[in-house]
């Protein structure tokens, strides 16, 4: 199948009719996650099917974690995806679209943007560091990695979060409804003022609907080179393992993240306990930061990183009391 | 015999010291008194401890900075440390009796029976009794305007009055009233309320 | 060693690189400007560095950053460059970092005179940077002697870890004379004063020598410091300590005591002066004639010719002050260093400054005049 | 006064808690991250206020230069005046803390001096932009190689709150209670156009991304710019109704309107927006080009003098 062709004709070129399907969206708090997913919603309703959508909220509100769970069927019943179950995934954050992965059906489609936010921590596996983060370049099969920035183009200078909407575009051309539908959808849930802007990322992410359909095949090409627009070498960080030492011998070794806080350096600010993924970090009464919830603490790191008073150092360290882990 | 009277108002930014220091000194005008405040400015006083000091005398204020404050009230425990603890002439001071500390019984560290310390709920009350944390500052000044005993309660309430900002008046004078009844019920009965 | 004729602006960059000058930074001004161009010339054949900044405060900024670095560095400018140059200057004495400033005269205030000769800069040189700041200030009065204390200047700066300030004016700077360039020995070169021990974490870069100059190494030599204009500590750490920011203030005035011994006024028929001229700089020159054309009419009259302007050299001043009837500070200024004379004199001592602020220099028979008028009007006995 | 009555009910309260020990934490510490061996312990904890994302920059520049460096001892940092130019004091290394706007001219003249030392200025936007800006550009202009850090948060801190060259049109600073009427620089570009060869600009919420132009600016060749974003939030944020440290470093990736919605029915100017908006910048890797640097083409060797 050649390129680019698909866009407008792209119901018919399905092969069967869809009866019923699982989508999972995900990204971090502020980038639409929501939205998207009632937008989507929006088209599937529109088309007759009966949906049912969940929205999982991670820890913290701001920046934090944010997944919606959308299936649709003639009749739906369950509304939460088991691991494995979902035949598309659309995240708006490359660790969280990454993360999201486990929900994928084999042969199932990820879009995922390349843009990085944190938190980072999502990578970790509590406690076991069982997951390496994977960088840009290894980019898993099934995934197609999306620089949302680079295809939105001035689609998002007035607001990044319209970037995001590119892979809505790009979504429609796995979905058997007239780009029509999801126009409409897009003008009843975006607000009038940001509708051109939406429109044209959507458009120019329907464009990627040749990248799209070769997902399946390995190493589908992170970035949109192909368009020749886009490359998102200088935009993202490559984003380390977190502000965790190098990873353990081995599980056995029963290493845990832990976090020390200077009293004497930290002012108070509250940026770690806002950032903090897992909330394991509290205020105490005399506005001094505190470990509180060790047992959560995935090591990720952020907290140091985003201290401004340099006082947490987060690193791993012997679990106290051999044995208390079993192996 | 000419008097003069210092007062320390240490705590946190955003606690409202500055204000509760301003209050003290407009009431000392108020009253016919000199006053001369100081404060501390520049990078340091923004990390965490700030405070502001006030002198109140009958006659010319010669020296308006004043070295160990004759009441010092400490509503942060950076601020306590900073202001009180790390200061010699000031813990001596507080040993001696020859200054008082009025802490805030929650957010300074201080062991119970420290000599001149008075430790009192003020953040407590203003949280869970007036529903605004961010008076504890005027429960603060009312403790402290009854502690000083130079001023009578309306010469203090009226500054209050006078320089909160309006959506902050009334419930600022609550807050004043708490804490001069509060101290009121503490200070033995010898010690006149005001002149 | 045969004499070349030179031009005093030439005799001081000559000065300059036999003192082992290796970074200049300036910026043009007349009646400066010749020292930068012949500089220009002559450093990068050496390997050293010369560069013409953007403004006068990045000469002074890239003059101490090359200081730091282990260069010996100077500048050069007249009166409106040397006001930018202040707050660097400032900051040189607090930081202790050594440099020497030729200050070429010129009228003032403002653009002023920019090809005439004065002697305006002499409080400036003294006050013009804010708060308490101790320096060092030379007046040569020759161009042979712009040659010597430019080496002189660069001594004083390296060994007491200090700015130092060159003062003379346009006349001097433009003039020709026949001047000896004799190299300079290691000791009338100096040595910058230098840590004595090993870098470790607790070394302290400002702690000072018997001397009370603090033993600051270069950057990059092994050693890990802070240096900072804000008062700091022995670490060289910022403090609001009081105690410390005072002896830390009078420790900066009284290691500048040793120029004044280093640089001597030279006196000249003082014995039985009974009228005492008082000058420095060109003036000096004309002064000396004016004692010789005095003495022959029968007034005994003497000159103390100063060479070092800062700190003031108060117990010369003080001694030929108080034995003379009749004292005559000349400048070519509105009076500045008449006013630290006229503190030191005694009351018996009769002041009467002869101040010329014009834009050309004081002649003897104008000075000699003044004297002749006040002994007919019986204030001096001849 | 007699206190004893008074102490004896002070003592009633609820025995207050050691802060050693509030919070308890049952895991032993990890060790100190390994940049923190950059720092000079006797100076800390440093000046900056709450949440300032000065601080944030500070330790993503030395977490970047732990990365390359066991010591710093053949790093020289020089800064000027200002929040941003008070980090290099707590930093274990040839530190020159000058005089308001002019590190660049220190920086030039010990590296002419010295061109063995790699030289890091750190400066602010109105440090370096304002009373320094001139002396930016000539830097730029001679491609004199060092690296040059301008820490931008719109705003004068450490003098409480005044106007910047960098302020965005109608935010409220101290000595802009109507909302700031003028228009702000650029740094990067004009840097660029000035004649940097490597420029780049980050933000202080991703530091990562920071951490990577820094170390590719250190590598440069010549005069390397990075202009990073930070948020002050005891003034800019305060000010501008914007919310506390966390909520500005969240709003830096939002883009969200530069001050508070209610406050925007207080500006008196007609020109401005009414409720200003950070503007979308460009991230990254802005600018990287070759030639000469200063001491390349003075020739001058490292040997020293």
């Amino acid at each position: 199948m050649t390129t680019g062709q698909v866009a407008a004709a792209a119901p018919s070129e399905l092969q069967a009719p869809l009866v019923s399907g699982n989508l999972v969206v995900a990204g971090v708090g502020g980038q639409g996650v929501i939205l998207a997913s009632n937008l989507i919603s929006q088209v599937l309703l529109d088309a007759g099917y009966d949906v049912k959508k969940s929205e999982v909220h991670g820890m913290s509100q701001r920046g934090g974690t944010v997944v919606s769970h959308v299936r649709f069927g003639p009749e739906v019943h369950s509304v939460m995806l088991e691991p494995g179950s979902a035949d598309w995934i659309v995240a708006f954050e490359w660790e969280e679209g990454l993360r999201a992965l486990s929900f994928l059906k084999p042969g199932g489609v990820a879009l995922v943007s390349t843009e990085q936010r944190i938190p980072p921590a999502a990578m970790l596996d509590h406690r076991e560091r069982a997951l390496a983060y994977p960088g840009l370049g290894d980019v898993p099969s099934g995934v197609v990695a999306v620089d949302t920035f680079a295809v939105a183009g001035d689609a998002a200078a007035g607001a990044p979060v319209v970037a995001q909407t590119v892979l809505l575009g790009a979504l429609s051309t796995l979905l058997p409804f007239p780009s029509e539908a999801w126009q409409s959808s897009i003008g009843a849930w975006v607000p009038p003022k940001a509708l051109s802007a939406n429109l044209t990322a959507f458009e120019r992410g329907r464009a990627l609907s040749g990248r799209v359909a070769a997902a399946g095949e390995p190493a589908a090409v992170a970035g949109a080179s192909t368009n020749g627009t886009a490359a998102h070498e200088g935009r993202s960080g490559r984003a380390g393992a977190g502000g965790v030492a190098s990873a353990p011998e081995g599980a056995a070794e029963r290493l845990v993240p832990a976090v020390h806080i200077e009293r004497s350096w930290c002012k108070g600010c509250d940026i770690c306990v806002a950032v903090c993924p897992e909330k394991c970090l509290v205020l105490d009464r005399f506005d001094v930061a505190v470990f509180a919830n060790p047992q959560r603490c995935t090591g990720c790191g952020l907290c140091a990183w985003l201290c401004p008073d340099l006082a947490i150092d987060v690193g791993l360290v012997r679990e106290a009391g051999a044995g208390g882990r079993s192996s | 015999m000419s008097w003069r009277l210092d007062v320390r108002c240490a705590g946190s930014g955003g606690q409202g010291l500055a204000l509760a220091a301003v209050v003290l000194a407009e009431a000392g005008l108020a009253a016919g008194c000199q006053v001369a405040l100081t404060q501390e400015y520049g990078p340091e006083a923004r990390g965490g401890a700030s405070r502001a000091d006030v002198a109140i005398s009958d006659d010319v204020i010669a020296n308006p900075q004043c070295g160990v404050p004759s009441i010092l009230l400490a509503l942060h425990d950076k601020a306590w440390r900073k202001f009180a603890t790390s200061l010699p002439a000031v813990s001596a001071s507080l040993e001696s009796g020859s200054t008082t500390a009025v802490v805030d019984r929650d957010l300074v560290a201080v062991a119970p029976g420290t000599p001149g310390v008075l430790a009192l709920p003020f953040e407590a009350i203003a949280r869970d009794e007036l529903r605004a944390k961010v008076v504890a500052n005027m429960v603060a000044v009312g403790a402290l305007g009854r502690l000083m005993g130079r001023f009578g309660s309306e010469i203090v309430e009226s500054a209050v009055a006078k320089r909160s900002p309006s959506a902050f008046s009334q419930l600022n004078v609550v807050a004043f009233r708490r804490g001069w009844s509060m101290m009121d019920d503490l200070l033995p009965a010898a010690v006149p309320a005001g002149r | 060693m045969s004499q070349q004729l030179i031009q005093g602006n030439e005799a001081c960059a000559r000065g300059a690189l036999a003192a082992g000058c290796s970074f200049f930074a300036g910026y043009p001004i007349s009646p400066s400007s010749e020292i930068a161009e012949l500089l220009a010339r002559e450093l990068p054949p050496r390997g050293s560095v010369f560069i013409q900044m953007e403004d006068e405060i990045a000469s002074m900024g890239a003059v101490l950053g090359a200081s730091l670095g282990g260069r010996r560095a100077m500048t050069a400018t007249s009166g409106p460059g040397f006001t930018l140059m202040q707050e660097h200057l400032g900051y040189a004495s607090l930081a202790e970092i050594p440099c020497v400033v030729i200050d070429v005269m010129r009228g003032g205030p403002s653009t002023g005179l920019p090809t005439s000769p004065a002697q305006g800069d002499v409080m400036q040189a003294r006050w013009g940077s804010h708060g308490d700041r101790a320096t060092i200030a030379l007046a040569p009065g020759s161009v042979q002697e712009v040659y010597s204390l430019t080496i002189e200047a660069f001594r004083l700066a390296e060994t007491l870890r200090t700015p130092v300030a060159v003062l003379y004016d346009e006349v001097i700077g433009h003039m020709r004379e026949g001047v000896e360039l004799r190299e300079p020995t290691p000791d009338e070169l100096g040595r910058r004063t230098s840590p004595r021990t090993a870098f470790s974490p607790t070394f302290l870069p400002y702690a000072p020598d018997e001397n009370g100059v603090a033993m600051v190494p270069d950057f990059g030599r092994g050693y890990r410091f802070h240096v900072t204009g804000l008062m700091h500590d022995e670490r060289g750490y910022p403090t609001s300590d009081n105690a410390k920011v005072a002896e830390l203030l009078e420790r900066l005035e009284r290691k500048l005591e040793p120029a004044v011994a280093a640089v001597p006024p030279e006196r000249y028929r003082l014995d039985d002066a009974s009228v005492v001229l008082i000058a420095y700089g060109i003036v000096a020159r004309t002064a000396r004639a004016a004692v010789d054309v005095l003495r022959r009419e029968g007034i005994r009259a003497g000159l103390l010719r100063t060479r070092l302007l800062w700190p003031l050299p108060a117990a010369a001043l003080t001694e030929v002050s108080r034995s003379a009837e009749l004292v005559v500070v000349a400048e070519m200024n509105r009076g500045q260093w008449a006013l630290e004379v006229e503190r030191l004199a005694g009351d018996t001592t009769v002041l009467s400054p002869y101040l010329k602020a014009g834009g050309s220099v004081i002649t003897a028979e104008e000075l000699a005049g003044h004297v002749r008028r006040l002994t007919r009007e019986g204030v001096a006995v001849s | 006064m007699t206190l004893e009555s008074l102490e004896k009910t002070a003592a009633e309260g609820p025995p207050p808690e050691s802060p050693a020990t509030a919070g308890e934490p049952t895991l032993p510490e990890p060790p100190p991250s390994a940049e923190k061996r950059f720092l000079r312990y006797g100076m800390m904890p440093h000046m900056l206020c709450p949440g300032c994302g000065h601080g944030i920059v500070f330790e993503a520049m030395l977490r970047a230069l732990s990365s390359r460096y066991e010591q710093l001892d053949d790093i020289a940092f020089v800064a000027g005046i200002g929040c941003s130019s008070r980090v290099v004091g707590y930093v274990d290394a040839c530190t020159l803390h000058t005089t308001h706007g002019r590190p660049l001219t220190f920086a030039t003249g010990l590296k002419l001096a010295r061109p063995e030392l790699k030289v890091v200025v750190v400066t602010g936007d109105g440090d370096g932009l304002s009373i320094g800006g001139n002396h930016l550009i000539h830097a730029a202009r001679r491609n004199v190689d060092l690296t040059c850090v301008l820490f931008n948060n719109e705003i004068y801190g450490m003098t409480g709150g005044q106007l910047a060259p960098t302020t965005i049109p109608g935010a409220y600073t101290s000595t802009s209670p109507q909302g700031n009427a003028e228009t702000p620089f650029d740094a990067a570009r004009l840097v660029e156009a000035a004649g940097a060869t490597y420029v780049a600009r980050a933000q202080s919420y991703r530091t990562r991304e920071f951490e990577e132009v820094f170390l590719q600016a250190l590598d440069h060749r010549g005069f390397s710019f990075v202009e990073v974003m930070t948020d002050c939030t005891e003034y800019f944020g305060r000010t501008n109704r914007l919310g506390n440290g966390a909520d500005l470093l969240f709003s830096q990736a939002r883009v969200e309107p530069a001050i508070d919605a209610d406050l925007a029915g207080r500006s008196t100017l007609q020109e401005v927006p009414p409720r200003p908006v950070r503007p979308v910048l460009e991230m990254g890797v802005l600018h990287e080009s070759s030639r000469p640097t200063l001491d390349q083409a003075m020739k001058l060797s490292g040997a020293g003098s």
